[in-house]
């Protein structure tokens, strides 16, 4: 057994006996925590399988936003838990949703075992296109042009699921601010970092994703970067989240798909079809639809974080 | 060089992973939140290990965010516990 | 690659897009303003694309961005696709034009919390849904199922009350249980094949483990989705919760783009994988469907529970297609009069229930409850909206000339020409339960108040006009049986080898 | 000279797994929240510190380098942070106790 | 054993647990968190299926990987409103649970009557 395969076998372990900690521990903080390590190890485990755009993505979303989201939420729901133990299922349910997980662990790894050698791939491909779009990053090449529309329909997607969040407020504090307030010690450690991190993330975002075009990075690992040092300006009190019925913040949330579109529809004159990039500029066009992405991600995953609007605008 | 980086890498993850017990002995969520520090801070070593030891500089921009992001963990928790005089604390929604 | 009027399906994909970007930028009354505006604009472009099909008799292609699969997305109109672009156009201006006595915003705000949200969730549902017809690629239809699915939540809790919320997350736990399960076998198709497209899937797929693996994931995550029985349970609680305009678009629209998927799946990419056994299994799950839903909306004592427990039941017919639609010589599912009943089912079962929801939220805003037991006499304090109830329930009921009537006309002549007949039994036992259930509701309706019928807010005619022409639509579907019926037909692939033996 | 910084890495590197054993060893032994929480910095500083230092020859240019430094610097604030709150919240959670 | 078939074994089991998860906690929040662990099993079968396609000067086919990232974003929106739900539902009617018997709440009095 090679030093890797071991290094690989470890990981796996790690991250199995993370999942399984996850699932059967009583309380709920620790399932979280347990979860935050969870996304940790999968980051390695993308970096083994040379998806580093992936790795970064894991990093920044997998387990750093969902981690701290869903930490706040057990922080808030820890009255409700000692309730659901009374609605554990019984032993009979249990031993049934059990046979049936087994079965689609079963048949998935027999279907993994048997995808055909030697595999189908589309990098080849890719690959050749890739001089069209000015790309030399294929996994950005693959998004930003070849499935372009997946990922305009994709940020369509997270802006309908934050109006989604937001439609869950309450009537009376429509158009207020999202969040509960924050409170820091102006001269505390909290403050202190939420006024000297920031401005360093907010450039390492930036970096994350201008690399994108040519190497690992891109818009969603960097966009995400930004949102988190907006977030924790937010919760160190640094900064308050802004009323959702801001016109400015709005704009800045649509960003993004409305560039994406208005680049689109040009490809219908300059490049002969929708989504079409000519290409001399297809490098400056996909730069500029990346700029709107990168400010409509952070916008968007900061106020998703942020929740629905919980005070009122008014004073 | 490489087999000696692997190894390293290997012998950190295996540390951290050794240390994540505490997440499941507890006791307090203060416990649990520092094991899950520790295994940021080691994922980190071993990404920078791995990464020079396949000579795939990427993993270093993985790291830099897994850095960034470390101590989000911590303050999520920190405010969610509840405790009137606390002066990092999180007022109650209106 | 692309067809010349290919374009239309870029346009009919993009207007809802456009106009919800829009409306969320300007807001308040403004997004009201926008969504309306789109509505008949997108009406326009679905007809257009309707009739190009009917006029080239082939699939209108569009090859986004010029990259051709499998690297790249088309987008494909067929007959199917063109068929539910319109019905699903004209239920979301009909709902649109229905919904804006109650999700107007109120003069003393600029922007209020329901109105903003139900009118960009509205026309995201319709871009997700037009997503779904048109996408030709299994990951793009992921993301639109998303996107659908992100839409379709909020509306179930826009009033904000705890059950609703408790209903909203148990439809967003089953949904998103239902995307991971598809998005498993999206996973293995392309590990096995190593393209996503749909047409060239189709030319590769075999009857092996991988696929039944991938197949049997998806079509149960697609089945958790449209709610077929025993996956049903989230749906009563989630549309009979909701603001009637959103139950209608709810039970109208967002339960067919799932299925549609579905279709797409079996008759599409892979028609020879699931066999007999699948296709008579799906079947049975759908007379289950109708049976069991049928019996439990005859108990219910609210008419909202009841049209969602219809719901359930006529969602089962649409399963009957595909036992029906299996072919014993060929070994695969073929696009016939089995495929044709059931979309019709799908088609006239959108119109009416969309009707039927208008209805129960007009006899609710007037009496205040919709209690069943104490409907008498609302017949003749809003005869209109009777009326309209009635009609819809005789396209439910499959009494002719209704496309009700049509598609299970077209069910019974699959069945008995396949010799199926224990499908023939189902369904006519199914018409007789329904018929129950909607003259339970007529027959109190009709029948004289136990107290004094005092409205408590007056109804306004045009709304009532809404649910009429609506339910009228359904009723008078039947007649397209003269010829537009053969839309759907077009650009299917299979018919030639039915022909040829 | 390629032997030399071998074995300038080696060493920091080894070093530096020392102080990854030594934390987890002080996380998993150490009687109290507080002892625990210095085991824990001691691998946030000096652990990474010394993998940091011995991957630094190897980095391959003046840039990469810089970077990695960075990293290090960043969890070190982060670590800095981490310990006050955290220790501040075990004190508030043995009180609720 | 390769790598490959290493990885691809633990995303399968990690989809079983995640399912398995997912039916038998009553709690929403362990809910979610089921459903994000077989999310990640999930996209770990479509990293192995693209680093199966290794090829052309690439680690992996860069278009499952594309995939993922699409994925991983959409899954996050998705726990997003998850959470906000679950909280908006708790604090309507102070209990967490799906049970469809449960109480009403806060305000019972209107209860199922829409």
């Amino acid at each position: 057994m090679s030093w890797t395969l071991a290094l690989e076998a470890g990981l796996a372990a790690l991250v199995l006996g993370v999942a399984v900690w996850t699932l059967s521990v009583r309380q709920t903080f620790a399932a979280v925590v347990a979860f935050v390590v969870y996304g940790l190890a999968l980051t390695l485990v993308w970096v083994r399988l040379s998806a580093l755009d992936v790795a970064l993505t894991e990093a920044a979303i997998g387990s750093g936003l969902t981690g701290v989201l869903l930490l706040g939420a057990a922080a808030r729901l820890r009255a409700t838990e000692a309730d659901a133990v009374a609605e554990r299922p019984g032993a009979g349910v249990r031993a049934a949703a059990a046979a049936l997980a087994a079965l689609v662990a079963l048949a998935l790894a027999a279907a993994v075992l048997y995808l055909p050698e030697p595999a189908h791939t589309l990098a080849p491909a890719a690959m050749a296109e890739l001089p069209a779009t000015g790309m030399r990053n294929a996994v950005t090449g693959v998004l930003m042009a070849y499935r372009a529309a997946d990922t305009l329909l994709e940020k369509v997607v997270v802006l309908i699921s934050l109006i989604g969040v937001w439609s869950l407020a309450q009537d009376k504090l429509w158009g207020g601010r999202p969040g509960l307030l924050h409170h820091a010690d102006p001269d505390g450690a909290l403050a202190f970092l939420a006024r000297r991190l920031p401005p360093v993330g907010i450039v390492a975002g930036i970096y994350i994703a201008w690399l994108g075009a040519d190497q690992p990075g891109g818009a969603f690992p960097g966009g995400t970067i930004i949102a988190a040092m907006w977030l924790l300006a937010m919760m160190a009190g640094v900064t308050d989240a802004p009323p959702i019925s801001r016109r400015w913040l709005r704009l800045v949330l649509v960003a993004g798909p409305a560039v994406f579109l208005a680049v689109g529809f040009s490809g219908f004159f300059t490049a002969g079809a929708f989504l079409a990039y000519p290409v001399a500029y297809a490098k400056a066009l996909i730069v500029v639809i990346e700029v709107g992405m990168v400010l409509t991600i952070a916008a968007t995953l900061g106020l998703l974080m942020a929740g629905p609007p919980e005070r009122s605008d008014k004073p | 060089m490489t087999g000696f980086l692997l190894a390293a890498a290997g012998f950190v993850l295996a540390m951290v992973a050794l240390g994540l017990v505490r997440i499941l002995r507890g006791p307090g969520n203060a416990d649990r939140l520092m094991a899950a520090q520790l295994m940021g801070t080691g994922g980190i070593a071993t990404l920078l290990l791995l990464g020079a030891a396949t000579d795939v500089p990427a993993t270093r921009d993985a790291a830099l965010t897994l850095a960034l992001l470390a101590i989000f963990a911590t303050v999520a928790f920190v405010k969610g516990i509840p405790a009137a005089d606390d002066p990092d604390r999180t007022q109650e929604s209106e | 690659m692309s067809t010349p009027d290919g374009f239309l399906l870029v346009l009919m994909l993009t207007a809802p897009v456009v106009g919800l970007l829009i409306a969320f930028v300007l807001g308040g009354r403004n997004a009201e303003r926008v969504a309306l505006l789109t509505m008949p604009v997108g009406l326009i472009i679905a007809v257009t694309i309707a009739v190009a099909l009917w006029r080239s008799d082939a699939a209108l292609v569009y090859v986004l961005g010029g990259w051709a699969p499998p690297l790249g997305i088309v987008l494909r109109a067929d007959g199917l696709s063109a068929a539910m672009l319109v019905t699903v156009a004209v239920v979301i201006c009909a709902t649109g034009l229905f919904a804006r006595a109650e999700f107007r915003t109120p003069e003393a705000v600029p922007e209020a919390r329901a109105p903003f949200s139900f009118w960009i969730l509205l026309l995201s549902v319709w871009a997700a849904m037009n997503m779904v017809f048109l996408g030709g690629d299994l990951f793009n239809l992921y993301v639109a199922l998303e996107l659908l699915t992100f839409a379709a939540v909020p509306l179930v809790c826009l009033d904000g009350r705890a059950e609703t919320f408790r209903a909203a997350l148990r439809y967003l736990v089953f949904a998103l249980f239902g995307s991971l399960l598809y998005l498993l076998g999206v996973a293995l198709l392309y590990g096995a094949y190593g393209t996503l497209d749909i047409a060239m899937l189709a030319a590769v797929v075999r009857p092996e483990p991988v696929t039944w693996v991938a197949g049997a994931l998806m079509t149960v995550g697609l089945l958790a989705k449209t709610a077929l029985f025993p996956l049903h349970l989230w749906l009563p609680p989630a549309h009979a919760g909701a603001p009637a305009p959103a139950s209608a678009v709810l039970s109208a629209l967002v339960v067919k783009g799932s299925f549609f998927i579905l279709v797409r799946l079996w008759f599409d990419v892979m028609p020879a994988v699931p066999g007999e056994a699948g296709a008579q299994l799906l079947g049975a799950l759908g007379a289950a469907a109708i049976l069991v839903s049928s019996v439990v909306a005859l108990r219910q004592a609210r008419l909202k529970l009841l049209i969602a427990y219809s719901t359930l039941a006529q969602i089962g017919y649409l399963f009957l297609m595909f036992p029906l639609a299996f072919d014993t010589g060929s070994g695969q599912l073929v696009s016939g009069v089995a495929l044709t009943g059931g979309m019709l089912q799908a088609i006239s079962h959108a119109t009416a229930k969309a009707a039927m929801f208008m209805t129960a939220g007009l006899m609710y805003q007037a009496l205040g409850h919709d209690r069943i037991a104490e409907l008498g006499g609302v017949a003749r304090a809003l005869p209109m909206t009777v009326f309209a109830f009635g009609l819809a329930g005789v396209s439910l009921i499959g009494l002719p000339p209704s496309g009700g009537f049509l598609a299970k006309w077209l069910l019974l002549t699959a069945a008995v020409g396949g010799g199926q007949w224990w499908w023939v039994a189902v369904i006519l036992i199914g018409g007789l339960l329904s018929a129950g259930y909607i003259f339970k509701v007529l027959a109190q309706a009709v029948g004289a108040p136990n107290v004094a019928l005092t409205l408590r807010a007056p109804v306004p005619r045009h709304r009532e006009a809404i649910a009429l022409v609506l339910a009228l639509l359904s009723v008078l579907l039947g007649l397209v049986a003269l010829g537009p019926i053969d839309l759907l037909q077009i650009a299917r692939p299979g018919l030639a080898l039915v022909h040829s033996q | 000279m390629s032997l030399v910084l071998d074995v300038f890495s080696i060493a920091a590197i080894c070093a530096g797994a020392f102080f990854f054993l030594a934390g987890t060893a002080g996380l998993l032994r150490f009687p109290d929240a507080l002892t625990r929480l210095h085991a824990l910095t001691k691998a946030d500083n000096l652990g990474l510190g010394l993998v940091v230092l011995g991957l630094l020859p190897r980095a391959g240019g003046v840039l990469p380098a810089l970077k990695l430094i960075a990293i290090w610097l960043l969890v070190l604030l982060a670590s800095a942070i981490v310990s006050q709150l955290i220790g501040r919240a075990a004190r508030r959670e043995s009180r609720l106790q | 054993m390769t790598s490959v078939t290493l990885f691809g074994l633990l995303g399968a089991l990690l989809v079983g647990l995640g399912l398995f998860g997912l039916l038998v906690h009553p709690h929403p929040l362990r809910k979610i968190l089921s459903f994000n662990l077989l999310g990640g099993g999930v996209f770990l079968l479509f990293g192995v299926v693209a680093r199966r396609g290794a090829g052309a000067g690439l680690g992996g086919d860069p278009v499952p990987q594309a995939l993922v990232i699409t994925g991983l974003v959409v899954a996050f929106a998705a726990t997003a409103l998850a959470v906000v739900l679950l909280l908006r539902l708790f604090q309507e009617s102070g209990s967490a649970t799906l049970r469809t018997d449960a109480p009403a709440g806060k305000d019972a009095g209107g209860a199922a009557d829409h």
